[in-house]
């Protein structure tokens, strides 16, 4: 293993500190659940390694008036066993159960996965459907950025190279709205090869579609709203039909590449599948789920 | 290379090492401690069997650098058996055949163990699900579910009679 | 690794010729590219900088043309070395003109691409897409610098 | 004999708390004070010849304390059957990943260093990855002067790219097409399968102070180990020990050598032990998967259901080397009738050079792909004449007396039995045709492997018994099986007995620990041994107690007269009076080599597993359902029963039923190593699937005993069935779930929506 500095943090400004002095030398690592075989295979060789797994001051999960504000260090399981996100954010507790292992999930934090920035990640499109904001932290201050246009490239994002993930805003969902996300693997807990989440949100009176938001994972170099599909059925009464040309809608918008994981024409086909069945689910489970 | 000190707590035994910042947890346990109990089979976090415990939490050793370790107490296969007497998933584990080639176990035993420290009587389908980052070549799964849930059955037992 | 793919690009068919070979045109078109020469035996000898995320490499590349008919057939061979050794990648191309008219000619264009070393067991997958990627971009620019030609001189 | 308290008993394995508890030394584990390290470097082209290796930048790297290239290794060949491999490449590489120079370092990581600046350069040749294309003439010749090669086994029939092709025939196959009513045309082809075991190769050398070769490795075959290293290091036997230590997974991967000639030659350049370890995704390019093979089947049958006439034609890709490919080929020949009469018949089973990697024995060898082949096609053959696909079976079912592929009368026949049993279990009859749900069956005949296994049985001083035995325990359980058949012979508890296994310095010779051998083999040559010692015992207290030797008997470790139970002496007394008196130690020894059985000469070529001991047979039946939307296959239930002859575990016998079936699932619906351009594109387990814990479906097993004559207590072999069915199984329910029928294995959910969309068209290469 080459030679790398260790350095230990205790608290953001430790971090953003050090950020500051090694710059792009200096990678961060949280959880270590990607970072660690990148290292191992010597794909990466930073000069050192800024550990801020120790910074308890970005492990929480707080519920405000109309958010869930989730410290960035807080890891896969603290998600999938947290009360407040049990009752108000299902789709986060159903999305964990399905990622990558135990073990994975017991070390990996929501920040160390959002930053690696795998396009066919299952915890971005449910934060993007839900309109989640990321505070980032430099030493020269913080702004925010949307989850949907955080992710650049493949595993490329928006973050600088001072600058840290901080926290996850997740606003609540309306009384009247639900989301979920599915998603579809060779082995069922394993890499996705299409994920979809859907957020949608139903008028009382006209019994119509208020709002939607539909994001595929895995079919492009980031997560892709599919907005075609979306005004397909926002404002309409949502009905088999409309549901249906969502699906086909969706599928003409993304333009996946063939790989290990299935060729181009068949993720062209799941996704128009699973977004029909995302958007029916997220539609049926309205009213039923929130508390 | 450069070394750095890490001090933590293996098998109720503290240690102090020198350690550089790539290593992984599973390099130091088996090549400077010698606790070759935990396993590596691909080194890449998708087998399990480097599985091991930090504070009761199941953690796979190789996707965990060592000095992300401090001041943790780790638990390895080699601290399950109290002086001599096997915990009662190895006892379970020899039992019921849920052991063949044996270079899962270590890995399987510690995640079960971690299991049932949670939910003490998994249904079949919780031990499944938790068991799902460790892969078994040999036994098909069959008998390691039956030897967990056997344990689980034995644990409610005494939970209830308490 | 397949990759195929066609392009109609603005320009008489000689010109179009001209650009495949001219270095500085390589340098432009072929992203994070960072020099192109041509050494004496008529090999192309540069230098391209290529990011999948965290991973940075350095190729350098060697291209050498194994059979050209002006201006319509191209076929060439390109070995690529990466200085952080993380990765190493052998190509075949060709690459065919048709003139369409006085002012359009179309370029189709396959490539058999094979890479290895540890970047090859990163993911497949992430590979395939970012070759894709790549080659869209080097058609893209080049058919931009063609288009504002006249204006950009 | 003593009344059967042991035998079809289940017991805990002897190995069981050692592994528990984690104390048990895999190859990984050893660790020798002041060892060094080695990292090989591969070749990066498929097909070329080496113009020259330059290792002088690499060697200058401090740290590095040897390098082995061609050039300074023995100029040997060596292989399985052919001996057509260098020991690193020499003239010409012939796979992507081929070893062409090992480093050996203080640790890994500069050996790996110093491997990657050795600078190679090639000049590249035409290659070929498709073993039809390497049949073609003036296809790319992988191996040159193979003519010259030698073979360790003689009628092995070598031409071109062809390293093993296996004839037979029977009946008068133009007469069988006269008389069939209807014949039927298939082509199915098979993946290439990583064996998967968790446990990565490693093996550590040493060469002790008076030139001695010692060698730790977790291997099935501890002496066929050691020849391998004999003929490559030109060193005597006795100058060689193996020690085989406890093995984490096998299943026929590691029975040839792959990194211990490259320790040992290293630890004598060096003069310091070597440690050799693959990475996972070394272990996928460059040893350990199954041969892919394409299969062609032409079957006549009559209107009323016989089959009449068959004509196969198995492609099995063997890669740069032969290796096991000559071997696998004729087992894939030798049931690719399946458990089915059939009168008229012709086969011809090829194992193909290519330009990938060396392929080698893996479970169920050549059976796998020619039983998914088989039984899909005896299956759509049933459906074409509509009959149900079990009466159609059970027509058509060998039986005692029949004769195999190879002309070897069938004996201890199960697989009727097998196949009711199935039916009642699944309660098939009235099996009700639901929605995207589908039954499937499949039945299929294998044979184990004969060859000689002896054992030692030593009574020590104080009357314990020990067992020393040369076959390893890869984990199936064979060491608990066979401490169990010696209890039985000498009437004792099982956990009285110590086995010792795997030191070539200790054990009797064994051939190895594959082709389902090990219980037959050294089961009977355990008993063999114990009545031996038991002679020896007899002799000795006849004396003592003045009594004839026939009416003694041995029982709960007494021996005593029949008539007269009272005169009797312990074991502990007649050990102390044969040691310290006079008798000498006494030592129960015997080697067993089931007899070749008889078999059709004149009709077979090529084939060195022409007959076997005893076949085995098994029969599955499976429900799936099916999500038309998507492809994917769900495995409701498998029902699954095995004539295993008799059974010594019964624990052990579930174990290797269940794994079995879960290897074959995989291997019908995800695992498939996928090449580009020679490439391997998934070395790393997270592209390749292997079956988790939630994707094991509920399997019922049921045990047929036919009791084999010549098997100990009648028992067979049971490892290699099992994982032969899952894939015509889950093919066959496909085409009754959703009427798709796909030849070409994995199934994954892409095909079957293909096909779902097509009609049933099946594209040619996905």
């Amino acid at each position: 293993m080459k030679d790398m500095r260790y350095i230990r943090t205790a608290s953001v400004t430790e971090i953003t500190d050090s950020l500051k002095k090694y710059g792009d030398k200096a990678k961060i690592i949280a959880g270590g659940q990607s970072l660690v075989i990148l290292l191992k295979q010597r794909l990466v060789s930073p000069g050192g390694l800024i550990d801020i797994s120790q910074v308890n001051d970005l492990k929480f999960i707080k519920k405000t008036k109309k958010t869930i504000k989730i410290g960035a260090l807080t890891t896969h399981r603290d998600i999938e066993k947290d009360p407040l996100i049990q009752a108000h954010m299902p789709i986060l507790v159903e999305m964990e159960k399905q990622l990558a292992s135990v073990q994975i999930r017991n070390m990996g934090t929501l920040g160390g996965n959002l930053c690696h920035a795998d396009p066919a990640g299952d915890l971005a499109p449910p934060l993007i459907v839900m309109g989640a904001k990321l505070k980032l932290i430099s030493a020269k201050g913080s702004r925010t950025v949307s989850v949907e246009h955080f992710f650049r490239d493949f595993f490329e994002t928006a973050i600088q190279p001072d600058e840290v993930l901080a926290e996850i805003h997740v606003p609540l969902l309306p009384v009247s709205g639900n989301a979920l996300y599915i998603k579809h693997s060779t082995r069922g807990v394993d890499t996705t090869i299409i994920g979809v989440a859907a957020f949608v949100s139903k008028d009382r009176d006209s019994n119509t579609c208020k709002d939607i938001r539909l994001c595929v994972g895995g079919v492009g170099s980031v997560p892709i709203r599919a907005k075609k599909a979306e005004t397909a059925v926002r404002g309409k009464a949502v009905s088999k039909k409309i549901i249906a040309e969502a699906g086909k809608k969706a599928s003409e918008e993304i333009h996946p590449v063939s790989d290990l994981q299935g060729s181009a024409e068949y993720k062209k086909e799941l996704t128009e599948v699973f977004i029909k069945r995302a958007i029916k689910a997220a539609w049926d489970g309205i009213g039923r789920t929130n508390a | 290379m450069k070394k750095y000190k890490l001090r933590l707590n293996i098998n109720d035994i503290d240690y102090t090492l020198k350690v550089g910042a790539g290593e992984t947890l599973l390099d130091i346990i088996r090549d400077q401690l010698n606790l070759t109990g935990t396993k590596k089979g691909c080194d890449s976090g998708a087998c399990g069997s480097c599985t091991i415990l930090m504070d009761g939490m199941a953690v796979k050793s190789c996707l965990v650098l060592a000095l992300q370790a401090e001041g943790r107490k780790i638990l390895t296969i080699e601290g399950l058996a109290q002086d001599g007497v096997l915990h009662p998933l190895q006892n379970a584990f020899v039992e019921k055949w849920a052991i063949q080639c044996g270079y899962c176990t270590p890995g399987m035993i510690l995640t079960s163990k971690a299991l049932l420290d949670e939910n003490p009587k998994p249904s079949e389908d919780d031990i499944r699900m938790y068991l799902t980052g460790n892969i078994c070549r040999c036994t098909g799964y069959q008998k390691i579910i039956d030897a967990v849930a056997s344990v689980g059955q034995l644990q409610g037992e005494r939970h209830g009679k308490k | 690794m397949i990759i195929e793919s066609s392009i109609t690009l603005d320009g008489p068919i000689n010109e179009i010729w001209e650009k495949l070979l001219d270095p500085a045109c390589l340098k432009d078109c072929i992203p994070g590219c960072e020099s192109v020469i041509i050494r004496s035996n008529g090999e192309f000898e540069g230098t391209v900088k290529v990011k999948i995320g965290p991973i940075k490499m350095r190729f350098k590349v060697v291209l050498t043309i194994v059979e050209k008919q002006p201006p319509v057939r191209l076929i060439s061979k390109a070995l690529g070395k990466d200085l952080f050794k993380v990765g190493r990648f052998t190509q075949k191309n060709q690459l065919v003109l048709e003139k369409l008219d006085s002012n359009k000619t179309r370029l189709s264009y396959i490539s058999e691409l094979n890479i290895s070393g540890k970047i090859a067991n990163f993911g497949e997958r992430v590979l395939r897409a970012k070759a894709k990627e790549m080659e869209e971009n080097y058609l893209a620019s080049l058919s931009d610098i063609l288009k504002h030609r006249g204006r950009k001189s | 004999m003593a009344k059967n308290k042991i035998i079809g008993r289940p017991f805990t394995r002897v190995d069981g708390r050692r592994k528990a508890c984690g104390s048990s030394v895999y190859g990984p584990d050893i660790k020798m004070p002041g060892s060094l390290h080695a990292k090989f470097l591969g070749s990066i082209y498929p097909h070329a010849k080496i113009l020259h290796i330059d290792t002088e930048k690499a060697g200058r790297l401090s740290g590095v304390k040897g390098i082995i290239t061609n050039k300074n290794v023995p100029e040997v060949y060596w292989g399985f059957m052919v001996k057509d491999n260098p020991i690193l490449a020499g003239d010409k590489v012939r796979f992507i990943g081929e070893p062409l120079a090992v480093v050996a370092a203080t640790d890994p990581d500069i050996a790996e260093e110093a491997a990657e600046l050795i600078h190679v350069e090639y000049e590249e040749l035409e290659p070929v990855f498709d073993p039809e294309e390497a049949l073609e003439p003036g296809a790319p010749l992988i191996h040159e002067g193979a003519e010259a090669y030698a073979c360790t086994m003689p009628d092995i029939i070598r031409y071109g790219n062809v390293c093993g092709h296996t004839k037979m025939f029977g009946g008068d196959l133009e007469q069988g097409w006269r008389e069939s009513d209807v014949i039927f045309e298939d082509r199915f082809s098979t993946p290439v399968q990583h064996h998967g075991f968790i446990e990565p190769h490693a093996a550590t050398a040493r060469f002790d102070l008076n030139g001695r070769l010692e060698i730790w490795t977790p291997t099935q075959a501890i002496f066929a180990t050691r020849m391998a290293l004999g003929e490559i290091l030109g060193l005597p036997l006795n100058r060689i020990r193996v020690m085989g230590t406890e093995l984490g997974g096998g299943f026929g991967g590691k029975t040839d050598i792959t990194v211990e000639h490259f320790c040992a030659l290293l630890a004598k350049m060096t003069g310091k032990p070597v440690k050799m370890q693959l990475t996972r995704s070394e272990m996928m390019t460059y040893t350990s998967a199954r041969h892919s093979c394409v299969i062609y089947l032409k079957t006549g049958v009559k209107k009323d259901g016989h089959i009449v006439a068959c004509e196969a034609r198995l492609l099995f890709d063997t890669g740069g080397y032969a290796g096991h490919g000559p071997g696998v080929a004729p087992l894939g020949g030798n049931c690719i009738l399946g458990p089915y009469r059939t009168p008229h018949f012709k086969i011809d089973s090829l194992s193909i050079y290519t330009n990938k990697m060396n392929f080698s024995f893996m479970r169920g060898p050549g059976g796998i792909q020619a039983n998914f082949a088989c039984e899909s096609h005896i299956d759509s053959i049933a459906r074409e004449l509509n009959f149900d696909p079990f009466d159609f079976r059970m027509k058509n079912l060998v039986a005692e007396g029949d004769t195999s592929a190879t002309g070897q009368r069938l004996e201890a026949v199960g697989i009727k039995e097998a196949l009711i049993s199935v039916g009642k279990m699944s309660r098939w009859t009235q099996r009700k045709k639901r929605k995207n749900r589908g039954w499937g069956l499949c039945c299929c005949l294998y044979e184990i492997v004969g060859l000689p296994s002896s054992a030692l049985v030593k009574l020590n001083e104080d009357g314990s018994i020990h067992l020393v035995i040369g076959a390893i325990d890869l984990g199936q359980g064979s060491s608990t099986v066979l401490t169990q058949i010696l209890a039985q012979e000498m009437d004792m508890a099982a956990d009285q007995i110590a086995v010792t296994v795997g030191d070539t310095d200790m054990a009797p010779y064994d051939t190895g620990t594959f082709g389902d051998r090990v219980t037959f083999n050294m089961g009977n040559a355990v008993i063999e041994a114990a009545r031996d010692l038991k002679r020896q015992l007899f002799t000795g207290a006849a004396a003592i107690l003045e009594r004839p030797v026939e009416n003694l008997e041995l029982a709960a470790k007494m021996i005593l007269d029949r008539n007269d139970p009272k005169k009797a002496i312990s074991l502990h007394e007649l050990a102390m009076s044969s040691y310290y008196f006079q008798g000498g130690a006494p030592m129960g020894k015997s080697t067993f080599f089931a007899p070749f059985p008889a078999y059709a000469y004149e009709k077979v070529e090529g084939n060195p597993y022409a007959a076997t001991p005893v076949h085995t047979y098994a029969c599955q039946a499976v429900e799936i359902s099916v999500d038309k939307e998507t492809g994917v296959v769900n495995v409701e239930t498998i029902y699954s029963s095995h004539d295993v002859g008799r059974m010594i575990n019964p624990l052990g016998i579930e174990g290797q039923i269940q794994g079995g079936v879960m290897m074959g699932l995989g291997y019908a619906l995800w695992e498939e190593v996928v090449f580009d351009a020679g490439r391997v594109i998934n070395p790393n387990l997270a592209d390749y699937k292997m079956p988790f814990a939630i994707n094991q479906p509920e399997i019922r097993i049921d045990i047929v005993e036919t009791k084999a004559a010549n098997g100990p207590y009648g028992a067979k072999g049971a490892g290699n069935p099992p994982v032969l069915l899952p894939g015509a199984a889950l093919a066959n329910a496909l085409y009754d779930a959703v009427g798709v029928r796909i030849r070409e294995l994995p199934l994954t959910p892409e095909k079957v929506l293909y096909c779902l969309k097509n009609t049933g068209v099946q594209k040619e290469k996905f």
